[in-house]
């Protein structure tokens, strides 16, 4: 089958198979999951997949060709995302023949929802100095300790654990890999909600959690090498969806405001002419990374100043529509009110606006890094987190 | 011009500071509007009547005091009709009536202005429309308004005052942005209505608004700054704090360059409203497009630089952020301040 | 839309930066225009005639084309007139004219475009009137210039040639600020004119040079660039190389995030240039509202983070600075390339 | 006489002294000595300099006083500026009786120009990584290097020198402070070209040049802590003067702009509103750190703020006027072109921006220090000035 004819094949399920009605509700999670599966026997899910494991063994171009044609759709996958786009992708490259046995088919079928536990309160962009403990006995780890911004947390069967297994030695040393049974009766799953007031995240506590060893992925004491495959993927999927939608429903873009503001007024248009061209500046950056990415040339670290862009632009267009809009704009059920409460989010979710600043600065412009103390203390030894 | 605290002064902020800080901490603010708390404001530091004149049973002070109390307030997120009651007051300073400014003197009433002039019906006797964002309309007992002169003659404007607690006034409370003080739709029916006098021209009513808002928000935006300078000093990332990262140690450092300017022209636009009534309009104007803007800025990054515990509602940053963001927007599109600097300067 | 480079744009680039790399390096910028070097440029890179359709002997490339040989020319801040006969090409494309095409193609010709239209009176043989500023007017063989069109009927333009060297032409270089690229007062005295022709309504002439000039801006704004990156890179203060600083770090961070979308909005507004018409005059606009504040913000960036020694006539921070600067302002105050966005827009 | 009638003496005495005629000119230097002298023998220079060394023994208020009034003239006295402000209090507090005996008086008499010989072109903001040499021989010693940015170096006597006499310790360890006289034959001044094209600056070359024990300040290896107190006394010079005039002749200010732009532009005019915004911002900061000062509290680094504030205010202004007026704002002697070519300096004498941002971080919100390396290592083992 050639690609012409595996997209043509790929719009066509779509189009006579994703549920078209409103995918909220009640049963929401049991729809996704049958939704999953039909999409797994249909063979869409896991196209890059090895085969062996479950998925299908065919080529990034194949999953590029599924992907424009499912952008016109909205495919009711949200709660599979961290399983498809970061742990089991994890599991895949590192995992042990069993793991992936038991793990990556049901994940690929929606049989099982997952979730990513890195994150802590006190380890926010320096994720390797987290503090939730492991602590072996026998053939079983006995987990303890707090996580935080868990999506999906609170439907997740499996959630890939990071937790600190040595103390004795410096941060990144001491740090092991898990798939933790998210129905151990020890795991308590918490809503997080955000400024906006929406509970999107979670906070997950674990109180004598038991894991067995059979469970752990990489060897004791390695799991910042594989942590560092999963952020891979994660950035990998973040980089895919930067720029593209999102901005449909926003009520502070350019072509949003243009609508609802009085025109006449000759600052209102040049403040909307400002708004446009950075806009359309950073639209134009996406596309010529999207066309270099096609072309074989790897964007790497200049997706994190797209990202970067974006967020500035996001608190930028909110701040804007509000001042333009007045003080209507943040009374009553006034969409500027719950945009300009969103906006901070894309500022803080994926790395900070600093991070994304060291990324750029180390990576893209090779500048001498920031001298570093904390790669040699023993984390015993090692400030972390909020001191005093 | 005068702009360092007097000794007076200085006593007024610590009093003010002193008492928020343990009759109002922060983690109430979001449980909004204490009578009681307002109350003790009022009875124990006669904060309400700081500007009523003396004849009229309050302490007589200028706006560079109460400006001072309403850093105070601002820096707290203090929720209640403590600035529109301050609102009603400056305008009552302008059409003085006895009952009220002795009520607000006292404590007993608390009451809200309504600027600028908004469609409302007068027939001499009672007002009819819908006013559809009071500031703290569901706390407040009066409504101060400006309405059309029923009087024969040239027509006009007059002050009037309805009793917000009285028949024909129907409030709903709105849901808003800002957490800790509350906004509400009033619409009047023929509510009865009494005159309270004519604004004499040039009265300057808005423009001391203008500075009195100025003056909360550099409490908040001085509040905001304080807040992340002190997690600066005990977040730590990659083993060490993050105020001693020059990508955040330079960012306080401009937002401390903000705080000066705003508390500068703060503290002469409030000289200005006591002492030199022909700097007042551009000083309030100024006021408003400086100090509000760089609020909002200074609130924004503060939440920023919080990392995503910022971005949780559990943390009082959104708090500010969003107080400074209604803030900025209270008294009208901040551009009207900047079109009335460019008017003011004759550019 | 095409916004990534072809091979074939990939080694126009490579062989014209290797060229400016041997020919024309920085430091012999300051010294000004040496024509023995832009008859090079010319003969050996054919790059004078690269948009010249080929009929008239040149390479028949697009806007896309030289936009890449701009982007060169601006990073080496190629001193003469190389955009100011690029200009007139661009015009030429419009209004063709054999003699001067075929001239441009073979390097022979070096002209220079006035734009927008100027006061000139026009007889129909000769033009009279004063040019207040030519870009490379001193250096320029041929003036192109819109003139009253002076046949009978409605009235329009027409696009003259006047020999710089022939009589009733007066030539006052000026002091400029741009030290790499001058210009000149041109006083025309019944100077002979040629008639070239009338530019087709929308043809877009103006657009197309504010897209080739946002090219050689976006050379100018990458060289500044790279060259304080390179600078963070060797300078020590306090022990530690400066771009290890997060208070550089993080600004050259900024910078690249504005190369990146200048280079995006360049590619673009070439490829409409060429490719979509209908797209050009809202991309042209987008290129100068943005590409030219950022390659001066930039520029300017790049001085201030060398320190002290960016200061100094002999560094060479403040020819980017200056050329930045100057280009900013060539076609016109900034503004009016965001009126022109509003416009499009129906805003 | 109290202090009304001191100042009404200064005024009376300003009024009938200060030249009224253009200062510049052949025989500058010579007359610009000459007023020195009488400026002295009226009482008016030293005010508030020891009796003992030939100042009037006077406090801080007759000195502001003097200032007030000093303020309506121009007084030709630029030359001995850093003589006053810095390199003379320096002897003051640290200099020998030997040395204060030589100097002061001469130096408040205007019979001898100084100059200060800190700054090199490897160190700039990094003052104490300097790298000029001075070696011990007998009682005298013989320096090698070059220094940079040195104001009035051409017409100066004796130069306040801090030099490198250790290099076997760190680097703010091995300095020592010497005056060295300018017209010894192994010292060459040459002038320095600002981006604008002025030669305000001089490099000095040393090359050889002996200079006797007796003229060292302070002791061997402390030259640190005295150029600590020199630097002390150019700040609070500087932190006097900013704010201050300087804006006068300038073509990018408010006052200017309004006269030369065309307003009937919303856009032109809301441009112009926002410069007198943030020049009103500044003026009234500076104006509350005056009156503060007046009441007796000491600015500090606050000071820096007001610096990084004007050096930002005189870029955006300058680079706002260009754009507002156009292309012939860079063409010809139009005065925005010298003001664009200026404005950069503002940002780049006195410490750079990202200094001042230094500065207030840790000194006036008290934030964490940046950890440093370079306070420990041996200076020989430092990395300084540009490497590769």
């Amino acid at each position: 089958m050639d690609l012409a004819e595996y997209r043509r094949a790929a719009a066509e399920w779509l189009r006579d198979n994703v549920p078209a009605d409103d995918q909220s509700g009640a049963d929401a999670l049991a729809r996704a999951k049958e939704f999953m599966a039909r999409l797994y026997d249909a063979g869409y899910s896991g196209i890059t997949w090895p085969r062996q494991w479950g998925g299908q063994g065919l080529t990034q171009a194949e999953e590029r060709a599924f992907a424009a044609e499912a952008r016109d759709h909205t495919l009711p996958t949200y709660v599979f995302s961290i399983g498809l786009g970061m742990t089991g992708p994890t599991l895949v490259d590192r995992g042990t023949d069993a793991q992936r046995e038991r793990f990556v088919r049901p994940l690929l079928r929606g049989e099982e929802v997952w979730c990513q536990l890195f994150s802590e309160p006190g380890a926010g962009s320096d994720v390797a100095s987290l503090q939730t403990r492991a602590v072996r006995d026998g053939d079983t780890w006995v987990v303890n300790g707090q996580k935080v911004w868990t999506s999906v947390a609170h439907h997740a069967d499996w959630g890939l654990l990071l937790a600190r297994t040595d103390v004795e030695v410096p941060k990144h040393r001491g740090l092991t890999m898990f798939v933790v049974d998210m129905h151990h009766p020890g795991v308590t799953v918490r809503p997080l909600k955000d400024m906006s007031g929406r509970a999107n995240f979670n906070e997950i506590f674990f109180d004598n959690v038991t894991i067995p060893d059979e469970h752990r992925v990489g060897e004791v004491d390695d799991g910042w090498s594989v942590a560092v495959t999963t952020l891979l993927h994660e950035r990998l999927s973040i980089s895919a969806g930067v720029g593209m939608g999102g901005q449909k429903d926003n009520p502070a873009t350019f072509e949003a405001l243009r609508e609802t503001l009085d025109t006449d007024d000759p600052l209102v248009r040049d403040q909307l002419v400002e708004l446009h061209i950075r806009t359309r500046a950073l639209a134009l950056f996406n596309q010529r990374l999207a066309q270099e990415t096609r072309a074989g040339i790897f964007p790497g670290a200049r997706g994190s100043a797209a990202k970067l862009l974006l967020a500035e632009l996001t608190m930028f267009q909110a701040d804007l529509a509000t001042r333009l809009t007045g003080p209507e704009s943040v009374v009553g059920d006034h969409p500027l009110s719950r945009a300009i409460s969103l906006a901070p989010g894309m500022s803080l979710g994926g790395g900070t606006n600093e991070i994304m600043r060291n990324i750029v600065g180390d990576r893209v412009l090779g500048l001498p890094p920031e001298p570093r103390m904390d790669k040699t203390v023993p984390f015993k030894d090692l400030k972390v987190g909020t001191q005093g | 011009m005068k702009l360092v605290l007097s000794q007076e002064q200085q006593q007024l902020r610590e009093a003010v500071r002193g008492f928020l800080r343990a009759a109002a901490p922060l983690r109430k603010a979001r449980e909004g509007y204490d009578p009681q708390v307002y109350a003790r404001l009022n009875g124990e530091l006669g904060l309400s009547g700081l500007i009523v004149p003396e004849e009229y049973g309050g302490a007589g002070a200028g706006l560079a005091d109460l400006a001072v109390a309403l850093e105070e307030t601002g820096a707290a997120l203090l929720p209640g009709p403590f600035l529109a009651t301050q609102f009603a007051a400056l305008a009552l300073t302008q059409v003085p009536d006895k009952e009220l400014l002795g009520g607000i003197a006292e404590g007993r009433v608390a009451a809200t202005l309504v600027q600028p002039e908004q469609d409302l019906a007068f027939d001499g006797t009672s007002v009819t429309g819908t006013l559809p964002r009071v500031l703290s309309g569901a706390e407040a007992g009066v409504l101060l308004a400006p309405a059309p002169d029923p009087a024969p003659g040239p027509g006009g404007v007059v002050l009037v005052a309805v009793d917000l607690a009285g028949p024909g006034v129907t409030r709903t409370p709105l849901e808003t942005l800002d957490l800790t003080r509350g906004q509400a739709r009033v619409t009047l029916e023929h509510a009865p209505a009494r005159v309270l006098g004519r604004p004499p021209a040039g009265s300057g009513i808005g423009d001391r608004l203008c500075v009195a808002l100025a003056a909360e928000q550099l409490g908040v935006l001085r509040a905001s700054l304080d807040a992340i300078v002190a997690y600066a000093k005990i977040r730590v990332a990659f083993g060490r704090y993050i105020g001693s990262y020059q990508g955040v140690k330079h960012k306080l450092a401009d937002m401390h360059g903000k705080l000066e300017q705003a508390e500068s022209i703060v503290r002469y636009a409030a000289w200005a409203a006591d002492e030199s009534p022909g700097e007042l309009p551009g000083a309030a104007a100024l006021a408003q497009a400086y100090v509000g803007r760089a609020c909002f800025e200074v609130a924004r990054d503060h939440l920023l630089l919080h990392g995503g515990i910022g971005f949780t509602w559990e943390h009082d940053a959104h708090l500010f952020y969003k107080r400074a963001k209604a803030d900025e927007v209270l008294l009208g599109p901040p551009r009207i301040h900047r079109a009335r600097l460019a008017e003011l300067l004759e550019l």
